[in-house]
This record gives structure tokens, C-alpha cells and sequence, in this order.
């Protein structure tokens, strides 16, 4: 049956728990109240990325968004779209800058620079249907590559397109892929593909929506990896905080198995595969190949030295191919359009040598004081003001832009004179920062860089294993001068002790999270160096951040003595009776902030 | 002859190696034992075939005795173990045949128990004598 | 295994590939610190102390030596600048957490580091992990592990509680670099099984043990509880140490036997009036020869088990024997090291009162009485006088903690109550526990107090009744020294004299089956203790293999057709004998 | 039940299953055993006729089963067994007189009637009992009442006085099918003097009897064969009843289980014994 409209709702984990799944049951109501059961469909769909507006509705063919739907707008919604045939502008996204109501999905800033090549299928098919994902061409590339081709030219087809870990290292997909399959050739050990999916940066979220979105393009890809090296096991490590991911990949998977895509003889081959699920337990370092491996056998997470490649001694010692999530779904298109497609995307030149630059596209999780923030995929090579401005609609409530952090917490934050740097492996390392897995965060003006190193380091110290010095005590030692600096403790020398630090930690650290985790500190001390002399020097914090250095203070000529801040002092540490000046008393004050939130006239301040 | 005069004759078929030596250590200790005994080395209370008690009591024995090592002691084993299978089914044997008993024992009597031999020399000797001569010994009888 | 080459510090030197940098170094004499390697445990790489500079054409790593797999062509400086900026900076981290590990402080000195930046912590695990490693992959008990995350690290048992997985191996003790692990009541427990010490699973049975190789023992081995550890096996060079070796019987022919399996002590606990067992400064002779060896635990002091200097000894003649109540015999070698034992304490500590209790001195040998006499002279007290009770019931406070030792002293003809710190008791000597069985095995007797007995106690005192077998030593009954070494000395020889020979006799009273005879009802054939009668179904007869007839004649007896006959016991000759016994 | 025999029997020789079969075969009153081979013959087989297959043949000193095998080595040979053909052919496969493996025993019980002519406790062959019903043995001897009322005394008198009707002709060991022995000890002339009549000792019988405790079959044949009419297995009904009550034992019951007696290899717990001696 043909259905005049499809109606899709946003089913990724921000829109649900903003209240898509009870917008989608309202809407299928009041649809069939209105009795266009047979003309309009209803689907759930994974992440539409532009979660700070969700939940999302989407009704197609005619393309048209609408933001932050709630039950109550639905008969509207379904009286004016669907029966009266013109956008119900109420709902409609409204430009921050223009502030006039977009209809059309194509124009909104948010997606119109995007390039969807790992989230292709994001919005177009309920993730939940196989028959979807292969209704868009899914498994034509692993059909290609069981009966056109052999491991051997996969394996070139990739090393041709240039992929590159997109998990952080940026390591060749190819390359990697080539070193596990000699070495399982050269041992005659049965390798295994592993899918990295425990995602661990606080606000990154790429890789949970790409499987809530589109799961079987990870089953795609890590068939056609598996075909490739000549693996017959797979494993998704997946976090355990991912219940919806794990739900949704579980079934794609049972489908799979059930269509013959996976299990003995795939698609009438010879070759046999299959995929487990493991469950992490939402340990970060669990994201370092080597720990998760050691998890994955059942051990302590916790990693170990490198020296020998998990590409040969891996997993139960079997030589292990890991990628994330990201890097398998890349695998589909390139091999069914072809490594030039690819390569049309991105910087650099990676025919000579696969470490010549960055192609295809990345997903980010763009977040912090942005306008727009959300899941995005953008072509390598984009430089951080389209994602920030245009993308990201500029930063938040006015303010001036001050820094963006990329990479997660062990990533470095760049200033504003990088605004205009490419996105790609490459110049993000050159400044101080890296790719990693894909978190942005963007910082306003009333950031403190100090504070904000500080608040990685104290994250990156709770979730280090501890198992080597370097990471365990370099990390506290950093914290504690960190710490002390922010309360005006801070001695001069303490910023070299800090990039001494630092480099030790680099040198030394047994894994990656401890090598990278000097990225904050670092960086934070190369591009604002100023900042952290300010606190120690003068004791002041100029984002107004750090309590021990800020007073609040009100405003007596704006202040109209309505008592909302002593209602919420938690100290009370307001006095001033109502319809007169108010003044706090430093002594009390707790520094919470709470009173400026209230503060109707804005008459608070931080000095 | 009167009965408080009747001296028996006991045929001892001796074990080499514990009874034998037991009668000799009582003999060497210069133990006392009645001089009713005559023994007989054999090297093993298993040697002991049955026909030579039945053999000995028809002529002219009063009692009949097989000294042999304690159980476990033997020095071939099991010798006594099947000597004293045998004279179970022997006592039957002279039982349901109207011969007494008692006037065939086995006695185990290691080398060291040189006051055993003698006890139990004294014993049969005694038990013998209340017996009366054994009635097969026609000979003794009339005499 | 493959060579390659690589340079340390400049010096050229050649490894096998792949084989850890700080083994290669070592070889070079270079020595590079660490804190968490031990050669018996695989490299963990964690302390990162041992971090050392790798370059490998233009690329430049810090690796650490412990687990670093070296590689052809590489260059190793394990002191550069950077290597030792790093080095002193982990230190420093480490002295952070613990300020007070001797083994941190040593290095922090060598690296010259006064005043660590990150201040003094007041931890005494620098989480290295050996403990961990060693429980888990060496002994495989698993009963230590890591816990919580970061800088909260820290090594514990499950849930923080006891662990009834521990077999008190002391193997994470003594792998700590800090000293931090302990065990509770270790060195109590020395005293504890005092005055034996304390013995590890692999040891050397006892001091003057022929071989004296070391053995182990397969009930607190770690390696039989658990199948791990086996570090013994890493670290003998000579590769003697196997596992998998099982209790195997061997069968060995020989022509002749010297049995002389010793003696055993009488338990002093039978004797509840003296108190063994119950007050621990009550010894027996062999536990006060161990204290006083030079090789004991006490390194040969003389000391009361809460390691004073005793004041005043009494010893215990003729404890166990010489009394209906336990052995009539007399254990022949009391008197004279109870004698001995009464000099030693005296040259050992001179103004001990050493109290001798006996029934009589038997001082039967060569010198002996002189020694006795001699001893007299040196002050030590003789009470002629059966010990009646050994207590703790002190009188007053100058009392406490001694023995109370009451005894009438027939000489004077009072009881006497002598307080004393330490009590010697000579307890009998006794035949073995399986001495029965052992004399059954080779077709010996044993007397009423289970000693062997010998063939003749004058004609063959060392010969037994089964040819070939001989006895020597206390296994005949007690005797010293040099009694036993003349017995010894007499057995070999007749031994020799056997196999001089080169000849034995065999037994001549073996049977014979008289094939005519033999109807062939094989009942000889499982009657025989020996095996040494076959039956041929063939034939239906009977025959006996003569080298292994003993001669007992068990089957001759069963032969229903008289057709087997014993050489020199033949029916009729039995028949004549009895015939001639009854004089008819 | 003689026909049933038969047709069981002919089956056999038909299906080539034994080669012949030992058994009685009867002509104008006469009995004797037979080897049938041919079935034509199997009308003259005979089972109401009392002849112990398997004793001895003089003078040979074999058994007729042992010179069909020896004659005949491998082949099957059947065999119509009573009883005590079933036991004598146990207890001399136990002494290695017949090879069990060949043999094909064809099993009947006998009446009750001819088990009171034996005094056969057992009359019927125990484990390969094949035709007629089992029925009540005879269980005591005929003359025990007699007998065991008699004390000691009284029972070397009433010997005396059986054993000197005896004329040495040692009817009963030739009966007898446990007696193999080529040459027997007991002809010897310290046990039975030639040429004087009656027996001075009785040595023969206490030593026969004697080697018998634990292998007489209970076949009766020593009886049956004595013309004096000694009462010879009052002794042995004593003895297997002591060996039945020591060991558990009966002869010919049990082609597996050896002779307590004649054999040392397992190694009990025999102490009891001691208390009987």
C-alpha cells in the first residue's frame, strides 16, 4: 500500500526522552481519528542530530521539520500538515540570527552544510527493519565484496579511500586491516573483528546514534572487515549505559542472522561470520583497545603496553582488528561507491601514503554554549568556524566565542585565532588537540580555561585504571596545582611544574588515556597562558568562574528589592527586607549562582 | 593300665619356622613341658596333609597337634591360612567318624613363644589325659 | 631463536628478538631501576621507573625496559636527560603517595632528590602490583586484586574481608618491595612449632640426610594446592625441579636386604602425668637435640620457648621404659646422652642447675662410667627417683612460669619438688609403627615389642629366617651407636660374603609333581603362594618351576593323587616318621 | 517330557548345532550311555534310567565327556544332564577334567521319586534346567536320625561296626565321579591291607571322605555302588553342611566359584575360624 505521506519521529535517546515515543503514539491516534490510517505512516526513526531541538518530526516527502513537538501540538499538527496540506508554523525552527521560521529541512543552516555518509540512513529508515536498511541499497556492498571481490582488493579499496581510524588515532583503516590479516596468515590463528562501541566521552554521543540510527551498517561493515582479514567471529563492545543501542543493534542482528547475512554460508558463500554482543560496564578506559580487549576476555579492564600490536596478539592473543562504530559504517560506501567517491571528500593526498590526509566526512557531537547543538557529519576539512557559526548557529545568548574543545576530555581547546583551522587528523594535532572519537565543545567568554582543565583532569582522574604511575600520580599531581591555582594558591613556577608534568606524562603513560590526558592542561597553557598568570598573579578569575576568586555583588541601582534571591539564597547570605536594596554578605555566600538565575532584574553579579 | 597312669603320645607336626623354633627356644630357655610330645619338622603347617593325623591317630596316637605361624606370619604366606581351612573340615571329619575332637589341634606359635609351646603342651597333655588312651589304638587299650 | 643487534648507551650488544630490553641491559652489566618487575613474574610495566629511550631509525619512544620486546638496529640510552627528568618525576609521584618506602627513599637519593615537589605521602603500597601478580599467576590463589579506580587504587582481598582463598603462602609478602605486607603472627608461629622451626615446602628432610637433597613437600607446597607458582622451577639452574613427578613403585631385584628401618619415639603425650604437649618447655630428647644442634632454629642456644635462658633443666630418665605400664625393656641409649645432654647444658651455661632422675645408672660400655663420674664432679644433681608428676602449680611468684617437677629421692628417701624452666624427657624407644608389617613383607618375625627378631640370637644375630635378608640397628631392638655400627658392619659382611659366592643355594626341600600321576586337577596351582606351578591344559598336568618353589609343601598336602611330593618331606618319609614316633 | 526331549534333541543334531549328545540309550532293558549323532536313533534315548554320565571309565580314568573332547577337540558336544550330571560336570571343569566352553547341557529335573532314591538334595540341574519342574531334594540322610544321636563313642562304634562289613572293593571311588585321580593314595597299603577281611582302620573312608568335603556332588553313586550298604555320605552330608555354612559353598552349584579348600587366593577375614579349632 502506497502512503500519500510518511511521517517520521525522531527515536534517537534525546528526542525519546524528551517524550517522541508518546508524540508518536498521540500522532498515530489522532491519525486514525481523522481517518487517514491508509494515507500517512508513521515511523520511528534513529537520531535526526539536531537534539537540542527535539523532539523532532519530520513529514516527508515534503521535507519540512518540526522542533520540539509535545503531545498537545499534535491535532494541530495533524489538522494543519497532514489534512490542511501547509507547515504548522508554531512548531517550525526559527533561525536564531534571521528569526524567521524555516520549514524546509534543506534550508536550516544546522543541516544544509552537512555531508551524510555515516548517517546516510539517519531519518529515512526505522532502524528496527532490516527490509529498511536494505531497501536503501544495505548489504549490496557485502554481496559485492563476497562475489566480486577478493579480501586482497577490499582490503586496497580501503587502503585506497584512505580511511583513517576515526575512533582518534586516526590509525589507516587499510593498514591495520592488512597487518591483522598477514599476521592470522602468518600464525594460522583465527582472527576476530572487534567494534569498539563503548563510547566514553562525558557528551559524545556518535557512536550511540549511528547504531540507534542505522545498526546494520555496522553489521555491514564489520562483515565485509571480517571477509577481508578472515575472521569468523565478531564482537560490539558496547557500554551498558546504551540500553537502546544494544536493543536495537540485538535485533538488526537476530534479522541479519534470520535474512542469512550472517551465521554459516552468508548469502549462499562459503564464508561464515557471526557477531556477539559484550557489554561493557561503562569504564572509560574500557575504550583503549587494550582494555577493552582484557574486558572483553573477561578480565579487569585495564590496559597494557603495546609494544605487540593487538592487530597479532589481541584478543586471547588472537590478532584483533578493532575499529569503532564510525570507521565500520564507513566500510559500506566506500566499497559500493568506490574509493574515489570517498577521497572526493576531505584534505590531503593519501594515494602516495595512506598518513597524507584526512577524507571522507566525521561525525561530531557539537555542544556547550552553541545555538545548535547536535549530532553532525561533516566533510573533513571544514574548518571549526562553518561548524561553529553556521552549523552550530553561533555561541549562545550573544556572547563572544572564546575557545572550542575537540577531541573529548583528553583533547586540547583551541582559541579563537584557530577558528579558521581545518577539521582533519592532522592540523588538529599540529594545534595542540586532536580528532578523537568526535566531541566539540564550544566555550563562551564566561569560561575559565583553568577551571575547565581542571574539570577534565578531575574526570580523567576518576576514570584513570591507575595501574601505572605517570597517569595515576601525574594526573593528582596535576589536579592538586590545577586546584590549588583556581583558589589562588597558585605559586608562578607551578605552570612549568605543570608542563614538566605533562610531558613526563606523555613520555611515559602506559596507554593512551594517560598520554593524551595532559591535552587540557597543555593546550589551555600554550593559547592562554595569560589566564592562568591572571590567577596566580592577581588572584582573578576573568571568566568568573572560580569562587575563591569572585564576589557576587548586586547592583543597587538595578536591584528593586523583590526578594526572589533570598528565597533561593541555600546560604542565606541575601539580607535586605522586600522593595529594598539587597546585599550579601560575602562571608556566607556559597558562590552557588543561584541568585543570579532569579534575579528578574539581572542586578547580580560576579566580580 | 589306670587311668591316672595313662601317659599319651602326641604326634607335633611343627612348622620350620615358628614352632619348630618356639619349641626350640623352649627348649634352649629350658622351659618345663610334659615329655608326651614327639615332634615332627615340617616346613610349613601347610605341608600338613590330613591323612597323617587321621594316619597318626589309627596308629596308636592319642593326640594329634600342627603348630604353625600366626596368621600373617607365615614364612611362604599363606601356608596356614590353607592349613587351617583344612582342619576345620578335618575336626568334622574325626567328629562325625566317633573320634574325639579334641585330640587334634592346630596352635599357632610364632618362634618367640617358646612359653606358648610349652603351655599349650601342657594343656593337651592334660586334656589327653582326661580323655583316656584314643580308642582307635587298639593296641593300647589292650595293653 | 633469532639474533639481533642493538646498541645500549653505545655499546653494541646482541639478544634474541624480542627479548625484554632489561634482560639484555643486564647482561651489559646496565642496570636499570624498577619497582615492579621480578624476573618469576611476567612484566606488568606499570611503576614506569625502568623507562628508558628508544630510538628506532627517526622515531624516538620512551619505553620501559621491563617489557620492551627489542628489535633489531634499535638504540637504547637508558640514562639520557630525558629519561632521567622522567625518572626522577615518577619517583617524585611516587614519594607523593609513599614518603616512608626505605626502597623509594634509596632511589630518590640516588636520583638526588631532596625534597620530592608533590610533598610526602604517608602510604606504604606503591601499587606495583607484585603481590597482585604473584597470587594470581604464580601461586594462582587469586585472593588479592585491585580496587577502585585512579588515585583511590588500592590492593585488598574481596569486599575488603578475610579471604578463605588465602593459603597463607607468604609469596606476596615476600615479593612486597616496601615491606608493607606482613603476616600476622609469622614470627610467633617460629616459636609456635619451636623447637622443629618453621619449614618451608622445599627443604632438606633433616640435617645429616643421606642424600642431603632438598625435597618438596606435597602438602603445603603451593603448586599442589593451587597449580600455580612453580618458581622453584624457574630459578634452578639445574632444572632438577619437576612437578609432575608421581609416587612410583619400582621394583629393583636384589639378592640381599639389609633391613634397618630404625626406631621410632614413644609419644611423650601417652605419659599424660608428665605433661608433653601440655606445657610447652617440656621437650623430648630428639626436640632438645634440634634446639641444641648448631644448625637448629636456635642456632644451637639453648632457650625456653619465650627465648630466656633456662636456670634449671631436669631430665627424665627411663620415660616409657623399664615400666609394666608401657615397655618392660630398657632403651639402652637413655643414660648416656641424658649424660650428655646434662654436660652440653652445663658447658653451654655454666650456672644452670642440670637435675638427672633415674632409676640406675647404666653405664655399660667402654669410658662410659668414667663420663658419668665425671659429669658428677662437674656439679650436675643425680636424683635416684621416678618423676611422679610434672605441673605448673607454683607456690609463690618466684615460681611462675616454671615446671614443677615431684619425685621421691630414694638416696635421701623424701619427695622432692624441684622447679625447673625446662624439662628433657629421654622417652623410650620404640620399633616402628609398621615394624609388624615390614617383618611380614620379608618373612621375618617380630618379638612381643614388635622388634625383629633375628635368626639366632647367638648363632645368627644379624641373618633372619628368610635367606638373604639381614637386619642391623634399632630395627632388632634398642641399642646405640656403636652397637649399631658393629651389627651393620656384621650384616654387610655376611651380605658380601653372599654375593662373593656369586652363587646361591637354592631351596632344597622344593616339590615335584610326578607327571604320571597327575590327573591334572591343578589344584596345587592355586595353592601356591608363589606362582611357581604351571598348568598345561595341553597335557592336563601340572608342573613346578623349581627356582620358585620355596619348599612349603602346601600343595604337595592338597594333592589328592599324592602325584606332588616335597623333596626330603615325602609322604612315605612322613609316614615312616610318624610310624617311628609311635615306635611301630 | 521324553519326547519334548527328543524333538529339543533332534532340533539340535538337525541344526548342526552339537556334533552328538551324551546320554542314555535304552534296548530290551538294557541301559548304557550313548553318543546320539544320528536323530534316528534319539527313539532310544532314555531318561528314566538312573546312569551318572560322568564317571569315570575304567581303566582309563576318564570321563566320557573328557574322551569326547579329546576326540573331537573344538566341537560341541551336548550333553542330557540331570542334576548331578550338571554339578560333576561343574566341579570337574573346575579341576580341569572337562572344557566347559564345548558343552551344551541339556537340563531335566528329575521326580521326586528317584531324588529319594538318591537322597539328592538337589534334583535338578541348577543353572541349566531346561525340561520338568524343580521339586523338593531329599535333604537328610536316610539314616541320620540314627546317627545323630549317637555321641562320640557311640559313632566310632557304629563305624566299627558299618566299616567291617567292608571288602575292600572300592565300588565307591569307581562310582564315584569326583575320584579321577590315575593312581589312588588310598590303595596304598598303609591305609587298606590286601587279603584280610574286615578293614582292621578305616583310613580309606576317613581320607576319601575327607577329600571330598568340599567336592561331593551329592549324586548318591557311592551308595548306589556299595554292596555292603555302608551309609558312606552320613560323613559328607556333615561336611558339606560345615563347608555350606563356612564358605557359602556348594559343589556344583556355581561353575565360577572355586573350591574354599583348594585355594588361598582370596584372602578373608577368617578369623571365626580359630574358634572352631
Amino acid at each position: 500500500m502506497a502512503y500519500r505521506a510518511n511521517v517520521l519521529i525522531c527515536g534517537g535517546t534525546g528526542c525519546v526522552s524528551g517524550g517522541s515515543f508518546a508524540v508518536k503514539k498521540a500522532l498515530e491516534t489522532e491519525i486514525e481519528k481523522r481517518g487517514l490510517k491508509n494515507e500517512i505512516m508513521v515511523i520511528a526513526t534513529g537520531c535526526q542530530g539536531f537534539c537540542g531541538e527535539g523532539p523532532i518530526v519530520i513529514v516527508q516527502p515534503d521535507g519540512v521539520l518540526y522542533c520540539k513537538v509535545n503531545v498537545n501540538d499534535v491535532p494541530q499538527l495533524v489538522e494543519e500538515h497532514l489534512l490542511k496540506g501547509r507547515p504548522y508554523k508554531k512548531k517550525l525552527y526559527t533561525s536564531p540570527v534571521e528569526k524567521a521560521p524555516i520549514p524546509a529541512l534543506k534550508e536550516i543552516p544546522f543541516f544544509a552544510k552537512q555531508r551524510l555518509v555515516v548517517l546516510r540512513n539517519r531519518g529515512l529508515i526505522d532502524p528496527e527493519k532490516i527490509e529498511d536498511y536494505i531497501a536503501v541499497d544495505g548489504f549490496a556492498a557485502l554481496a559485492k565484496c563476497l562475489t566480486e571481490m577478493t579480501p586482497e582488493s577490499i582490503i586496497n579499496e580501503i587502503k585506497k579511500s584512505g580511511l583513517r581510524g576515526r575512533g582518534g588515532g586516526g590509525f589507516p583503516t587499510g593498514i591495520k586491516w592488512e597487518s591483522c590479516r598477514k599476521a592470522a596468515i602468518h600464525r594460522n590463528v583465527e582472527p576476530v573483528v572487534i567494534c569498539n562501541a563503548d563510547e566514553g566521552d562525558p557528551g559524545a554521543f556518535m557512536d550511540r546514534s549511528t547504531i540507534e540510527c542505522d545498526p546494520c551498517a555496522i553489521i555491514e561493515g564489520m562483515t565485509i572487515g571480517a571477509r577481508a582479514i578472515g575472521a569468523k567471529q565478531g564482537f560490539v563492545y558496547i557500554r551498558q549505559e546504551y540500553p537502546l543501542a544494544r536493543e536495537r543493534l540485538a535485533k538488526a542482528l537476530e534479522q541479519a542472522r534470520s535474512y542469512g547475512l550472517l551465521g554459516d554460508n552468508i548469502l549462499g558463500t562459503d564464508f561464515s561470520f557471526d557477531i556477539k554482543i559484550v557489554q561493557g560496564a561503562g569504564a572509560f578506559v574500557c575504550g583503549e583497545s587494550t582494555a577493552l580487549m582484557a574486558s572483553l576476555e573477561g578480565k579487569v579492564g585495564e590496559p597494557r603496553a603495546k609494544y605487540i600490536h593487538t592487530v597479532e596478539y589481541g584478543y586471547e592473543n588472537r590478532p584483533s582488528c578493532l575499529n569503532n562504530v564510525e570507521t565500520w559504517a564507513n566500510v559500506p560506501p566506500i566499497i559500493l561507491r568506490g574509493a574515489e567517491w570517498f577521497t572526493s571528500m576531505g584534505t590531503g593526498d593519501v594515494s602516495e601514503n595512506p598518513w597524507g590526509g584526512s577524507k571522507g566526512t566525521k561525525v561530531f557531537s557539537l555542544a556547550g554554549n552553541v545555538n545548535n547543538t547536535g549530532l553532525i557529519e561533516v566533510p573533513m576539512g571544514i574548518t571549526l568556524r562553518e561548524i561553529i557559526f553556521d552549523i552550530g548557529g553561533g555561541i549562545a545568548k550573544g556572547k563572544k566565542f572564546k575557545a572550542v574543545q575537540t577531541g573529548g576530555p583528553s583533547g586540547g581547546f583551541l582559541p579563537e585565532s584557530c577558528i579558521d583551522l581545518p577539521v582533519d587528523f592532522d592540523s588538529l594535532l599540529e594545534a595542540g588537540t586532536m580528532m578523537g572519537s568526535g566531541g566539540m565543545v564550544v566555550a563562551d567568554e564566561d569560561t575559565c580555561m583553568v577551571d575547565s582543565a581542571k574539570f577534565f583532569v578531575s574526570f580523567l582522574m576518576e576514570e584513570s585504571c591507575g595501574k601505572c604511575t605517570p597517569c595515576r600520580e601525574g594526573l593528582r599531581s596535576m589536579y592538586n596545582i590545577l586546584d590549588a591555582i583556581t583558589k589562588g594558591k597558585g605559586k608562578e613556577e607551578d605552570i612549568e611544574t605543570l608542563q614538566e608534568i605533562g610531558e613526563v606524562m606523555m613520555d611515559c603513560c602506559l596507554c593512551a588515556l594517560g598520554s593524551s590526558a595532559p591535552n587540557p592542561v597543555i593546550s589551555t597553557i600554550r593559547y592562554f597562558k595569560d589566564e592562568y598568570l591572571e590567577h596566580i598573579r592577581n588572584k582573578k578569575c576573568p571568566g568568573k568562574v572560580c569562587k575563591a576568586m569572585i564576589i557576587y555583588k548586586i547592583n543597587s541601582e538595578l536591584c528593586n528589592g523583590c526578594h526572589a534571591c533570598t528565597k533561593v539564597c541555600p546560604s542565606d547570605a541575601i539580607i535586605g527586607k522586600q522593595k529594598e536594596l539587597h546585599r550579601i554578605d560575602v562571608q556566607k555566600c556559597i558562590k552557588c549562582g543561584a541568585c543570579i538565575d532569579v534575579c528578574p532584574q539581572e542586578a547580580i553579579y560576579k566580580e | 593300665m589306670s587311668k591316672s597312669e595313662f601317659e599319651p603320645r602326641i604326634v607335633a607336626l611343627l612348622c620350620n619356622w615358628c614352632t619348630y623354633t618356639g619349641a626350640d627356644l623352649a627348649g634352649t630357655a629350658r622351659m618345663k613341658y610334659p615329655p608326651n610330645v614327639r615332634t615332627l619338622r615340617v616346613m610349613c603347617s601347610g605341608r600338613v596333609d590330613p591323612a597323617f593325623v587321621i594316619f597318626a591317630l589309627q596308629n596308636g596316637a592319642d593326640g594329634v597337634m600342627i603348630g604353625g605361624c600366626h596368621i600373617g606370619d607365615c614364612h611362604y604366606a599363606k601356608g596356614n591360612y590353607s592349613s587351617r581351612r583344612r582342619a576345620v573340615i578335618l575336626k568334622d571329619t574325626l567328629e562325625s567318624l566317633g573320634i574325639d575332637p579334641r585330640r587334634f589341634r592346630l596352635e599357632w606359635i610364632s618362634a618367640s613363644e617358646g612359653d606358648k609351646f610349652a603351655e599349650v603342651i601342657k594343656k593337651f597333655t592334660k586334656e589327653l589325659k582326661e580323655l583316656g588312651p584314643n580308642p582307635l589304638n587298639k593296641g593300647a587299650q589292650d595293653a | 631463536m633469532e639474533t639481533i643487534k642493538l646498541k645500549i648507551n653505545g655499546f653494541e650488544v646482541e639478544a634474541y628478538d624480542k627479548q625484554p630490553l632489561i634482560e639484555v641491559a643486564e647482561k651489559l652489566g646496565i642496570r636499570i631501576p624498577t619497582l615492579c618487575h621480578n624476573p618469576i613474574i611476567e612484566p606488568y610495566g606499570v611503576c614506569r621507573v625502568c623507562t628508558v629511550e628508544v630510538r628506532h631509525g627517526r622515531r624516538v619512544r620512551m619505553v620501559t625496559a621491563c617489557n620492551y620486546p627489542v628489535s633489531n638496529g634499535i638504540e637504547v640510552f637508558t640514562d639520557s636527560e630525558r629519561v632521567i627528568r622522567n625518572r626522577k618525576m615518577i619517583i617524585e609521584w611516587l614519594l607523593g603517595r609513599c614518603g616512608n618506602v626505605p626502597v623509594l627513599n634509596k632511589l630518590a637519593e640516588e636520583y638526588g632528590i631532596a625534597e620530592p615537589r608533590f610533598g610526602r605521602g604517608t602510604d606504604n603500597c606503591i601499587l606495583c602490583g607484585l603481590c597482585v601478580r604473584v597470587c594470581q599467576d604464580i601461586v594462582g590463589a587469586n585472593v588479592l586484586g585491585f580496587f577502585d579506580r585512579g588515585p583511590n587504587r588500592y590492593v585488598s582481598t574481596s569486599y575488603d574481608e578475610t579471604s578463605d582463598l588465602c593459603i597463607t603462602c607468604g609469596a606476596c609478602a615476600s615479593v612486597c618491595p616496601t615491606g608493607c605486607i606482613t603476616i600476622e603472627g609469622l614470627q610467633e608461629g617460629i616459636y609456635k612449632e619451636m623447637p622443629m622451626g618453621p619449614i618451608t615446602p622445599i627443604h632438606i628432610d633433616f640435617m645429616q640426610a643421606v642424600p642431603k637433597k632438598a625435597v618438596i613437600d606435597h602438602d603445603s607446597c603451593i603448586n599442589f594446592k593451587t597449580g600455580g607458582c612453580k618458581v622453584c622451577v624457574d630459578v634452578c639452574e639445574a632444572e632438577a625441579i619437576d612437578h609432575s613427578m608421581q609416587e612410583t613403585e619400582k621394583e629393583v631385584d636384589v639378592g640381599t636386604i639389609l633391613l634397618s628401618t630404625g626406631f621410632k619415639l614413644q609419644d611423650g603425650r601417652e605419659l599424660k602425668e608428665y605433661g608433653y604437649g601440655k606445657y610447652p618447655n617440656i621437650l623430648t630428647s630428639l626436640d632438645f637435640e634440634v634446639l641444641n644442634n648448631a644448625n637448629g632454629p636456635t642456632g644451637g642456644k639453648i632457650v625456653t620457648q619465650d627465648g630466656k635462658i633456662p636456670k634449671a633443666i631436669g631430665i627424665i630418665h627411663c620415660v616409657g621404659s623399664r615400666d609394666k605400664k608401657y615397655h618392660e625393656y630398657c632403651s639402652r641409649v637413655c643414660c648416656m646422652y641424658a649424660l650428655k645432654f646434662a654436660h652440653l647444658i652445663k658447658e653451654k651455661i655454666h650456672d644452670c642447675e642440670v637435675y638427672n632422675f633415674y632409676i640406675d645408672m647404666r653405664c655399660f660400655g667402654k669410658g662410659y662410667e668414667e663420663f658419668y663420674n665425671r659429669l658428677l664432679r662437674e656439679g650436675v644433681n643425680f636424683v635416684r627417683g621416678k618423676v611422679a608428676e610434672i605441673s605448673d602449680a607454683t607456690l609463690d611468684k618466684s615460681e611462675e612460669g616454671k615446671l614443677i617437677l615431684r619425685a621421691e629421692d630414694t638416696m635421701v628417701g623424701t619427695v622432692r619438688r624441684i622447679p625447673v624452666d625446662m624439662v628433657v624427657l629421654c622417652l623410650a624407644v620404640e620399633a616402628q609403627e609398621d615394624a609388624k608389617s615390614t617383618a611380614r613383607l620379608f618373612g621375618c618375625a617380630v618379638g612381643k615389642d614388635y622388634f625383629v627378631n633375628e635368626k639366632h640370637p647367638k648363632l645368627a644375630p644379624v641373618s633372619t629366617p628368610s635367606d638373604g635378608v639381614f637386619i642391623a640397628g634399632m630395627v632388632q631392638g634398642p641399642k646405640d651407636i656403636p652397637d649399631t655400627v658393629a651389627q651393620a658392619g656384621a650384616a654387610s659382611s655376611a651380605i658380601l660374603s653372599l654375593i662373593q659366592q656369586k652363587e646361591v643355594e637354592t631351596e632344597v626341600v622344593t616339590a615335584v609333581i610326578e607327571e604320571s600321576m597327575c590327573s591334572g586337577c591343578h589344584i596345587c596351582v592355586d595353592l601356591c603362594p608363589y606362582n611357581a606351578i604351571t598348568f598345561y591344559q595341553d597335557r592336563k598336568k601340572s608342573e613346578i618351576n623349581e627356582a620358585l618353589c620355596k619348599g612349603c609343601g602346601t600343595c604337595v598336602a592338597a594333592c589328592p593323587a599324592g602325584a606332588a611330593q616335597q623333596r626330603n618331606f615325602k609322604d612315605v618319609q612322613i609316614y615312616a616318621e610318624i610310624r617311628g614316633l609311635l615306635a611301630i | 517330557m521324553l519326547n519334548k526331549i527328543r524333538d529339543y534333541c533332534r532340533d539340535l543334531l538337525e541344526s548342526k548345532k552339537v556334533e552328538g549328545i551324551l546320554a542314555v540309550y535304552t534296548e530290551n532293558g538294557n541301559y548304557f550311555p550313548y553318543f546320539f549323532t544320528k536323530k534316528e536313533e534319539l527313539n532310544n534315548l532314555c531318561i528314566d534310567k538312573k546312569y551318572l554320565l560322568l564317571n569315570s571309565v575304567k581303566p582309563l580314568r576318564e570321563n566320557l565327556v573328557f574322551l569326547l573332547q579329546s576326540k573331537m577337540p573344538g566341537k560341541r558336544i551336548g550333553i542330557l544332564a540331570r542334576g548331578c550330571d550338571e554339578r560333576a560336570l561343574f566341579e570337574l571343569s573346575k579341576r580341569g577334567q572337562v572344557n566347559l566352553d564345548n558343552i551344551e547341557t541339556i537340563g531335566y529335573s528329575c521326580n521326586e521319586e528317584q531324588a529319594k532314591i538318591c537322597t539328592c538334595p538337589t534334583p535338578y540341574p541348577t543353572v541349566n534346567l531346561k525340561f520338568g519342574e524343580k521339586v523338593e531334594g531329599v535333604s537328610e540322610h536316610k539314616r541320620w536320625k540314627e546317627f545323630s544321636q549317637l555321641d562320640i563313642e557311640g559313632k566310632r562304634k557304629f563305624w566299627e561296626k558299618e566299616f567291617s562289613k567292608c571288602i575292600k572293593c572300592f565300588g565307591c571311588r569307581n562310582a564315584c565321579p569326583i575320584c579321577f585321580c590315575k593312581e589312588c593314595l588310598m590303595e596304598d597299603r598303609k591305609f587298606v591291607k590286601g587279603g584280610e577281611l574286615p578293614v582292621e582302620i578305616p583310613s580309606f573312608h576317613f581320607v576319601q571322605r575327607y577329600h571330598h568335603a568340599a567336592q561331593c556332588i551329592s549324586c548318591g553313586e557311592c551308595e548306589i555302588a556299595c554292596p555292603m550298604d555302608i551309609p558312606l555320605r552320613l560323613i559328607s552330608f556333615v561336611l558339606l553342611n560345615r563347608v555350606k555354612k563356612l564358605y557359602d559353598y556348594t559343589p556344583g552349584m556355581n561353575p565360577k566359584q572355586e573350591c574354599p579348600i583348594y585355594t588361598i587366593k582370596e584372602e578373608r577375614n577368617e578369623e571365626a575360624l580359630d574358634e572352631l579349632l
